[in-house]
């Protein structure tokens, strides 16, 4: 174990899978000069030839990672710098990504990374604060991981570029300095798998990324009071239903936060995963605590439609009731 | 001409082949015996021939949805039969027969295609990336309308391709049309070519109708890229005889197109230069090209048949599920 | 009430808003020659200058409406042929467009429709075939409607034109040659009423487009046996839950067809606006009639994996089972 | 030259404004009083202060994200009170504090903006749209940097303009980088006028230090629009003497930029060849400049103290779900 903090667990999860694999590569922007931290030094590392800046070309961007895992020869990582720029490769992204491989008789893998950062906290208004999330889960053949510690960021990060699949890779800029124990070497952390982060009896609180961060924060908080169990999805697709259920089982109450607009959201699915399935675990009403369904404003006014820490609160406290 | 004669003869055979092809589809579709619909080639063959042609079978392509990429698939060696049994819902189809009317030959360096027009340009750039990389000298060709070049994709593509000299051809097969609409109406320049040099990319602009005049305009082309000079864009003036799609109404914006317009357009008929040509230069007997489109008749028997007698593809739910991710 | 098409009604309502008001035009990539049917006739009537071909430029297409329609002076519809190609006009459409009012003030108002056909049935594959739904119902400023009938297509059409807002109104190529009664002249449903298209008190199933007929068909063939009340939203955004939690609790039983996605679908987002406002009125789990979280295949399996009547009947048994 | 006295002085001026708004932005930057970031002009401002100066109000405009608009907004008429409000996140704002740093001023024909680089030239084709079929003989001009040129959508924006001869003028600030990136690297010709040719566009490329050569240009091809002829692309180049956005480092790929380069950049002033020009002609004494910097200073610190005194904007969640649709 080491000490590192989120971004320097992202690259170093990119560094080992590099120096494992010449087939994988980086394509962005300005991403030799790290314009955002997570390839800082990577140019220097692997050359550029493999850490590879293109113009403000989107589509061409993307579809240089695209069609490259297509020939099977490369394992491309294709970085959008802020997530939601994704978007700018329209439905090249959203559309052919997914069903490419299913469609075309599941005879040509697409492994590749969608790495981007996101997040509330800067202020900068939806473009740059969204995180795409629901529009990539709904449009199947597409994984996705989102990590909220360091631990988490480097093993999704190694299990992402391993995979043969697109994995959307997206991380908080809020976490980017968070620092935490981190595996050394080559550390994996299997897609679907649902982390119990801490253990409690009364109710569940699935959360990930900064709202990881809150729900902790919640749980130290209500100790002695209320005892919450927090769980992290870390792979929102694959999910791990079953981790959910099996908390359920203890604490028959859940509360969903989500740093993604409510309407046709992951807590959504979520819940209706859980009223199919684990209908009978629950003795109150599932609440979810999600950005409200309004483009993300800037300035101060962030929290007041995002969720914060106190909403999490309330809500446990009002499922408990 | 540039050509050798092993080449032309089998660019003579591939225009045959692709007309007989295209007049199968055309009549399966009309008869309810494909799946989904048709975009027939009725005169736009030669373009699409001679880019499979002058290529390698690991060579990199993007097939016109045109004729349904069919004249591009059959000169690269691919075996239609595997793409008329999809188009006809097989489960020998190219894709398990779940798509009706996508390509798949990956062994052939042909990944996919989009109904998106413009998809392809955007993959384009990582086909080339990657023939770059590797050193095996690969080229990749992309085949697309005039119409595509109207998206924004083309030029990002370009623009890439150029700045890193990627070893692409952009083969423009430019019919005049997109559906209804005249090319003088959407696009500001006589020729598609003209973007190229604001891109610093070479063109040329080659008869379309003449396959052997495509041939030799894009085995430069490919010379170029397999050396690393870069790519290079093409257009080849070809046309469209029908309607867009069949069942389309055949119109000029919004009134039918003219018999006189499309008469004209007879005119030049790729098969008809083609086999003027090589009689001409005797490079064939008439004999030989009888004997080719005799061949090329059983090829088109044959598909059928393995086809016809393919079982529909009718999967379970459960393996459909399984095979949504790569393992 | 006259007789007339789906397809007449979408054309019909176009009409009269286009000879009431003259800052209505509609672009659109081959509009004029009707490559799909619903805008024949209309360059003849309206002259080219309002009913306008573009190239095969996307953006540009939507930038043409999204444009003038933040001028003031134009009400564009943009007409994307098949609904999923508006995912070509990439972050524009997804995110702009919905965020311009909101962010900026909420001065500059966008009204705009985005048109498209869609749907199962043409064997044509996930490109083809697929309904944008889900993914825009989940971006916050976006208003969708989608007609199940001729009549509903002329006043959801005439209502999404006179809107203020960017409204998605998609259609279902297998519903284009229905016949049905339509109020003639100008008539305008209202955004965000659900209809109960067929009154019951058994079970509820909510359904739309080409499942409103399933359903219907359904409700037919059980009828004596099983009294299904059917409900059409009409309106995704807004969606009217309150008419839903009328008939629940009447009937206690939900059943919800989309044909759509599952993952992150708006079935999703209606079982859990019914769990956090109509826990009490079930009397079972509701069940879920989506599409696989498959890209949809052509060919002959597009029943394997869409929503068809049986399934919807099955799905109807086990709840009340 | 072409310009009357009295739109030199005011381009004089303006840009004796933008240079003083713009080390108000990058100082309070600095200091933490701004929101988010800011991408300083930082020699880049007489492309935009000509381009808001030669547009009537009712003009449309899509500002460049350099300098946040400011000099093309200003130039235009707005208060850029209201933008600084909002850069602070006060309720006065001009997007009422929700963006901490979107323009949106409609009256001035400047409808807001978008953090995608390109998302302006799909919109623009409406405007210009609107612009033509209005009859009120408005254009449009659009403001982007060298980068965005290489974005698929300028290739459709310029085309749709071509096709429809709409009254929009495409101003490329070309100043040479996008963030670490030299153009060399990533636009494959020196110039990115030489697209307009193959759109049949006329294009002009001009000196973007001197804001009357630049003006010259653009008010030509703002006639041009006028009359009815269609689109222009004007390439004025710039330069950038910082960092992209304050705080990041100022890399030339992923190397410092040198000293010498930078230095050499400073070679020429926008405000020295201004004030020279100014002088030189005797269109202003040096006693009338004094007083113009003085102005804009005052008008600054006017500015400031407006923000200042705002009031944070907080609105409750009731407040914002109601304004998420018009009416
Ligand atoms: C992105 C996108 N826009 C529009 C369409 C509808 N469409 C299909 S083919 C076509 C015209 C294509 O014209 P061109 O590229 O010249 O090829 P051609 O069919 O003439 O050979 C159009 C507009 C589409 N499939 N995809
Ligand atoms: C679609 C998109 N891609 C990338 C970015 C990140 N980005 C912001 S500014 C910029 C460079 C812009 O360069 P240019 O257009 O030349 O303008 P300049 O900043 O040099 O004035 C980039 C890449 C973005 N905001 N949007
Ligand atoms: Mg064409
Ligand atoms: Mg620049």
């Amino acid at each position: 174990m080491v000490q590192m903090t989120y971004v320097e667990a992202i690259k170093s999860a990119i560094q080992e899978e590099m120096r494992a694999d010449d087939s994988v590569f980086m394509v962005g922007q300005d991403i030799r000069g790290a314009i955002y931290p997570h390839s800082k030094g990577l140019v220097e590392e692997f050359g550029e030839d493999r850490i590879v800046d293109t113009p403000m070309s989107e589509f061409g961007m993307f579809g240089t990672a695209f069609g490259a895992a297509m020939t099977g020869e490369y394992r491309p990582i294709v970085d959008f710098m802020f997530a939601a720029c994704s978007f700018c490769a329209g439905e090249t992204l959203m559309v052919q990504l997914g069903q490419q491989y299913f469609l075309h008789g599941s005879q040509t893998p697409v492994p590749m990374v969608i790495l981007g950062a996101c997040g509330t906290g800067k202020r900068l208004a939806n473009d740059h604060s969204y995180i795409p999330r629901a529009e990539i889960l709904h449009r199947p053949g597409l994984k996705y991981v989102f990590p909220s510690t360091p631990a988490d960021a480097k093993g999704l990060m190694a299990s992402a570029i391993r995979d043969n699949n697109p994995v959307f890779f997206l991380y908080h800029y809020d976490l980017l300095m968070d620092k935490g124990e981190v595996p050394e070497g080559q550390y994996y952390i299997p897609l679907g798998e649902t982390e119990v982060k801490r253990e409690g009896t009364d109710i569940t609180v699935l959360a990930n990324g900064l709202m990881y961060k809150h729900a902790m924060e919640v749980a130290e908080k209500l100790e002695g009071e209320i005892n919450v169990e927090v769980l992290d999805p870390r792979s929102f697709e694959p999910f791990d239903l079953d981790t959910l259920l099996a908390s359920l089982e203890k604490t028959n109450h859940l509360v969903i936060v989500d740093e993604d607009h409510a309407r046709c959201g992951f807590a959504a699915e979520v819940m209706a995963q859980v009223f199919e399935k684990g209908f009978d675990l629950l003795d109150a009403p599932i609440e979810r605590v999600c950005i409200e369904n309004m483009p993300i404003p800037g300035g101060y006014m962030e929290p007041t439609v995002v969720p914060t820490p106190e909403k999490v609160e309330a809500a446990i406290r009002r499922v408990l009731a | 001409m540039g050509l050798s004669k092993k080449l032309m003869t089998q660019l003579f055979t591939n225009l045959v082949r692709a007309y007989h092809f295209d007049e199968l589809f055309a009549r399966r579709l009309t008869r309810g015996e494909l799946i989904g619909f048709y975009h027939p080639a009725a005169g736009h063959y030669a373009p699409g021939v001679a880019a499979g042609t002058v290529l390698e079978k690991e060579d990199y392509m993007w097939p016109h949805h045109r004729a349904h990429g069919v004249p591009h698939m059959l000169s690269k060696g691919c075996d239609i039969k595997y793409f008329l049994a999809e188009h006809t819902g097989k489960e020998t189809g190219c894709c398990s027969g779940r798509t009706s009317w996508h390509w798949s030959y990956p062994e052939f360096g042909i990944f996919g295609m989009t109904g998106f027009i413009g998809g392809g340009f955007s993959q384009m750039v990582g086909y080339g990336w990657a023939a770059q990389k590797n050193g095996r000298k690969q080229v990749a060709m992309s085949c697309t309308g005039d119409g595509s070049f109207n998206n924004g994709r083309a030029h990002e593509s370009m623009l890439m391709a150029s700045n890193w000299k990627l070893p692409i051809i952009f083969l423009c097969e430019n019919n005049g049309w997109a559906i209804h609409s005249r090319i003088e109406d959407m696009h500001p320049t006589e020729d598609i070519a003209s973007l190229a040099p604001g891109l610093n990319i070479p063109a040329a602009i080659v008869d379309g109708q003449d396959v052997f005049a495509c041939a030799e305009a894009l085995q430069e082309a490919v010379k170029r890229a397999r050396k690393g000079d870069g790519p290079t864009l093409i257009e080849a003036k070809t046309v469209r005889w029908r309607e867009h799609d069949i069942g389309t109404p055949d119109l000029d914006g919004y009134r039918q197109r003219t018999k006189e317009e499309l008469e004209a357009l007879h005119d030049r008929d790729p098969l008809k230069i083609a086999t003027q040509q090589v009689l001409e230069t005797k490079l064939l007997t008439q004999a030989q090209i009888d004997k080719i489109h005799e061949d090329a008749l059983a090829e088109c028997d044959a598909c059928e048949k393995f086809a016809d007698e393919s079982a529909i593809a009718e999967p379970t739910v459960e393996e459909l599920r399984a095979s949504v991710y790569a393992d």
